[in-house]
């Protein structure tokens, strides 16, 4: 039964990701991905990766596609189609998709895979405490790391919104 | 899966009995599945019904009364009628997407619907970071009214979704934490330990002052969450006519409608989980009953719904940026003070329990 | 500190006005103001002087008050009153004398504005009480008020 | 599509939207165009036509007891101040004095009309601002008036109850109760009114500081009614040109300084009770005697040019007759409040959000035919 869903997962990923690359619209294009990250997820649920799945979930699916989809909102209209790329160009990416897709295959088939029972679902306890653990294998550092990173970002994003208010004082014709 | 209730238990040994597993694993799928529309349907329908009626008596009127024993068939009936109804659409509409968008909204409200724990054992899938489940769902439903709205090539939709992606977006912090501030108790995500954990008295009361906090943050969040009045920017409809659903008729139309119906009891559904203790009766007075589960659980989330209502009914509505207002300088900052101050609460071990 | 003091205030307007449609969803069951139109129809009552449409009363001896003196086809603004009238000779005195043949009223074009009555010097027609006026054919709106055969009632000339 | 045009969709902020003719807030057909960038609304056109039907050039064809029926087709609300304002130019232009008991009459009528158009307005209002259920209890309240017209009158909207010369025929005998009635009940639920939206905390983060509208530009633009009274402008014709029974009577003009949509709700607010007293003034004695003077079957105005002002629910109403003495006026023109009002809209609503233009539009109460006429 894990088979079956898993192909069907597989197929819905692999078919959603040619189409999104090929869609001429941009919003379906995005809406393509959409799927393929649910796939993602999906398959997390199947291998008793809940937290992760749902992280996926909220943080790709509902955070980032919803502003991939607000950006398109914003400069993008209906009618708005991209444009086909020259021949010469559409080969030279298929050779490097290809050439890719060869190496990940190869990689893949030469590596032997061990079938591993899952016996205990991660729960979030205990992703929370390797998180905040500073002995050997604790992703305190990292952790920290990204959250200095992202309370960064946070303020530059703050002082790119700010800026036209804080020029506009010098600036009257604003 | 559903395992207590008997009858569940012998269709379950029937099915693994008589035919291969992978086949009674997939029936059973489908019969779940089919339970779970059902519920849906049922819901949505009494839900809108309810509204109705709720509305007309907040407004003097006497409501829908004509179709079946006090018009208990009445959405029924226009259940068919929108079905009988043309599906129209706007020239140069994107038709993959508008067509789409209805069904992210419906299918999102259907699977948050599966980690609902109706009473002991009556929830399909009891997933250990339920609560975490529930947000990554509700984020993915504002994706149908984006689409819907964009897609439908109207100004007045393209507005409604812009309004109610910066909504949602911004609401779901909120609903997050506020739920968050709960989880501190609980000490866990999963919804069926945090009822567990519940029988020693309703997280409302074991959390006490920053539960109540909590609990006023995530009611204005959630109604917020379904794009109910008064935070109905996405549709507002005296100022943008009908906004992201503007171009919808028939049967895509109700689609939206009733997914705002079920998204609105899930919202009264997570909070009579997590502040009101779920199918756990009052000082346990049915404790030996377990399927009176079932109505403790509706009746806590009936109430709530009313609640919503009884805002809708009430409230004018808030200006975009006052939305947003509201989000950033009010219910985020006082939030976070909650969080801390329910942290401090579970440290010092000052909660109430029976 | 005025952020609290604000919160505390905007949620005490608003529990406010919340009492107010609670306390009407509580006496709801009596304090409906709706009318349940086709079902009251035997117990709805217009008031006496309820503008529905013109009407020209009749006696039993079906004789009529209007003597064709076209007041109110003069006053009538929208032109929905038209006297069709004819020379018929008095039975009494045998002069010739001016009868109305048919009192046609357009109700499609009535706005209801009374002045015809106002002006009527014999009081031959009022309002009538009827407001359900649907019909799937206008024409079906042109009325002759004045019922066929009848008379003008004795003693209204004078 | 080439990507020249995707250059310029790119660059262009400004879009233009059509609000109307068919919109929930515009209250009728009335057509705005729209240029916004983003919900900030750059430019409000308000396109008008729609229900045109020439009332004005109408009235050159009827008799003067004619028109007074046209004109409550105009401003639908005030219908019974309308008719007062054609009655009162006729009867000014003929030297024709009434009797007082008509005049009382027409004042209470007047009032009664003012708080009913005010009442739908209020209902309007809520349910412009996004509170549905203001709605019906406005409507609660204005159906005992409408009952009262019917009563007396016979019509609930279009009433034509005055005529040139006084009413068409007297009172009802149960009018001075239900009018007491109504006062009873009124004056308990306009409270009500204030709890559910006046001192909401959203409606006033709404309407405070939205629209504002100074007294110079309140001047200038010939608003009238709440809406000058709002910034300021004393514009009461009630007060400064009083006409019928309102010289008799004790009022306040509602003035409020600030010139928001808040000032110009509450400026309504305090007029309903304004109207109330006034009518509580007057209920108990109306005068005895006769509710008509006998005029000429046909009224010929002597030649001239005639004017007379009443204040209605909306504002100041000018009638304006030329006659050259026969039974029609030559040309008769309506100085409407709608229209004037209507043109401050890209004034005070320029900067605003969508949300903000509504509410405005709310208050400036407009009623679409009495623009159009």
């Amino acid at each position: 039964m894990e088979r079956i869903i898993f192909y069907s997962i597989a197929l819905i990923m692999v078919v959603f990701a040619i189409a999104s690359v090929t869609s001429r619209k941009m919003l379906r294009s995005v809406i393509y991905l959409l799927f393929v990250l649910c796939g993602v997820a999906g398959i997390y649920f199947l291998i008793d990766y809940n937290f992760l799945a749902a992280i996926q979930l909220t943080v790709y699916a509902g955070g980032i596609i919803v502003l991939i989809i607000f950006s398109v909102l914003l400069v993008h209209h209906i009618e708005m189609q991209l444009e086909i790329a020259k021949l010469s160009r559409q080969i030279l990416t298929a050779v490097a998709c290809m050439v890719g897709l060869g190496i990940f295959l190869t990689t893949i088939y030469s590596h032997e895979f061990n079938v591993v029972e899952n016996s205990r679902t991660t729960t979030t306890a205990d992703i929370g405490s390797k998180l905040l653990s500073y002995e050997a294998g604790g992703f305190i550092l990292p952790f920290e790391v990204i959250s200095v990173l992202l309370l960064a970002a946070m303020i530059g994003a703050i002082i790119i919104a700010k800026g036209a208010k804080l020029t506009g004082k010098n600036d009257k014709a604003l | 899966m559903i395992r207590a209730l008997s009858i569940t238990r012998s269709i379950h040994d029937w099915l693994y009995s008589s035919m291969s597993e992978n086949m009674a694993y997939f029936i059973e799928m489908v019969l779940i599945a089919i339970v779970y529309l059902a519920i849906f349907a049922v819901a949505g329908l009494f839900l809108v019904l309810i509204e109705r009626r709720v509305a007309a008596w907040f407004q003097l009127r006497i409501g829908p009364n004509r179709v079946g024993f006090q018009g208990l068939l009445q959405t029924m009936a226009d259940a068919l009628k929108l079905l009988s109804k043309e599906l129209t659409g706007t020239e140069k509409a994107d038709k993959f997407l508008y067509n789409l968008a209805p069904y992210f909204v419906i299918i999102t409200a259907l699977m948050a619907l599966a980690v609902i724990p109706f009473t002991q054992d009556f929830q399909a899938f009891d997933i250990n970071i339920g609560i975490l489940f529930l947000i990554a769902i509700s984020s993915i439903g504002v994706i149908g009214i984006l689409l819907g709205g964009w897609s439908s090539n109207n100004k007045f939709a393209l507005i409604g979704a812009m309004r109610s992606g910066v909504q949602t977006i911004s609401y779901e912090l909120s609903i997050g934490l506020s739920l968050l501030t709960m989880i501190l108790i609980t000490g866990s995500l999963q919804l069926s330990e945090i009822v567990e954990v519940q029988k020693s008295g309703w997280l409302i009361v074991q959390g006490h002052i920053p539960a109540i906090i909590a609990f006023m943050i995530y009611m204005i969040a959630g109604t917020a969450e379904t794009n109910r009045a008064p935070f109905d920017m996405a549709e507002a409809e005296s100022e943008l006519g009908a906004g992201f659903h503007t171009e919808y008729s028939g049967m895509k139309f109700a689609y939206f409608f009733l997914a705002e119906f079920i998204n609105m009891f899930i919202i009264a559904a997570i909070a009579t989980t997590v502040f009101f203790g779920a199918w756990l009766s009052p000082f346990g007075i049915t404790e030996s009953i377990p399927i009176l589960g079932v109505f403790w659980f509706l009746a806590k989330a009936m109430v709530l719904v009313f609640l919503m209502m009884w805002f809708r009914w009430t409230f004018p509505r808030l200006r975009v940026d006052q939305l947003l207002t509201l989000e950033w300088k009010y219910l985020l900052p006082l939030n976070l003070m909650n969080i801390v101050i329910m942290a401090l609460i579970v440290w010092l071990n000052l909660t109430i329990q029976f | 500190m005025s952020y609290f003091s604000d919160i505390y205030k905007g949620i005490k307007t608003l529990l406010t006005g919340m009492s107010v449609t609670g306390k009407y969803f509580l006496t709801s069951r009596k304090g409906a103001i709706t009318q349940q139109y086709p079902d009251n129809r035997a117990t709805l009552k217009m008031f006496d002087r309820f503008r529905g449409e013109v009407i020209m009363p009749h006696d039993e001896e079906n004789r009529h008050r209007c003597t064709g003196c076209q007041k109110c086809e003069i006053a009538c603004p929208n032109g929905t009153i038209e006297i069709i009238w004819d020379r018929g000779i008095d039975e009494e005195t045998g002069k010739k004398k001016k009868k109305i043949d048919k009192f046609v009223y357009h109700l499609s074009m009535c706005t209801m504005c009374g002045l015809c009555i106002d002006v009527c010097p014999t009081d031959a027609i009022e309002w009538g009480q009827n407001f359900e006026n649907s019909v799937y054919d206008r024409t079906a709106l042109t009325r002759v008020l004045n019922k066929p055969g009848s008379k003008l009632m004795p003693g209204v000339e004078d | 599509m080439d990507t020249t045009t995707i250059e310029t969709n790119f660059r262009s902020e400004e879009y233009f939207i059509n609000m109307g003719p068919q919109h929930p807030a515009t209250h009728g057909v009335l057509r705005l165009l729209l240029t916004i960038d983003g919900e900030i609304i750059k430019k409000v056109e308000p396109d008008l036509g729609y229900i045109h039907r020439s009332i004005e050039k109408m009235c050159e064809r009827d008799t003067y007891q004619q028109i007074v029926h046209l004109t409550d087709r105009m401003d639908y609300l005030s219908s019974n101040i309308n008719n007062e304002a054609v009655c009162l130019t006729v009867e000014n232009a003929l030297e024709l004095e009434v009797p007082d008991r008509v005049k009382v009459i027409r004042t209470i009528i007047g009032e009664l009309t003012r708080i009913s158009s005010h009442c739908l307005w209020w209902g309007v209002m809520g349910m412009d601002v996004g509170a549905l259920t203001t709605y019906f209890y406005g409507f609660r309240d204005r159906e005992l008036i409408n009952d009262i017209f019917e009563e007396t009158c016979g019509a609930r909207l279009t009433m034509n109850y005055n005529v040139p010369g006084g009413l068409m025929f007297d009172i009802h005998p149960n009018f001075v109760k239900r009018t007491k009635d109504f006062i009873a009940h009124f004056k308990t639920k306009l409270p009500e009114y204030d709890k559910l939206l006046t001192h909401n905390v959203i409606f006033q983060k709404r309407t405070k500081g939205i629209g504002i509208l100074t007294k110079e530009d309140a001047i200038s633009f010939g608003a009238s009614g709440p809406v000058g009274r709002a910034s300021g402008y004393s514009c009461d014709v009630r007060k400064h040109h009083p006409y019928s029974a309102l010289d008799k009577v004790k009022f306040q003009e509602a003035l409020k300084t600030e010139g928001d949509t808040y000032a110009r709700y509450l400026v309504r607010i305090q007029e309903m009770w304004e109207s109330l007293s006034i009518i509580e003034q007057l209920i108990d004695n109306i005068p005895e005697g006769e509710y008509r003077v006998a005029t000429n079957a046909v009224i010929k105005l002597p030649k001239g040019e005639f004017y007379q002002r009443v204040e209605t629910a909306r504002g100041e109403l000018g009638v304006y007759i030329i006659s050259d003495g026969v039974k029609s006026p030559y040309r008769l023109k309506f100085r409407s409040p709608g229209f004037s009002n209507l043109s401050l809209l890209n004034h005070i609503a320029v900067g605003g959000k969508i949300g903000d233009l509504v509410a405005t539009m709310a208050t400036l109460d407009l009623v679409i035919p009495d623009i159009d006429r």
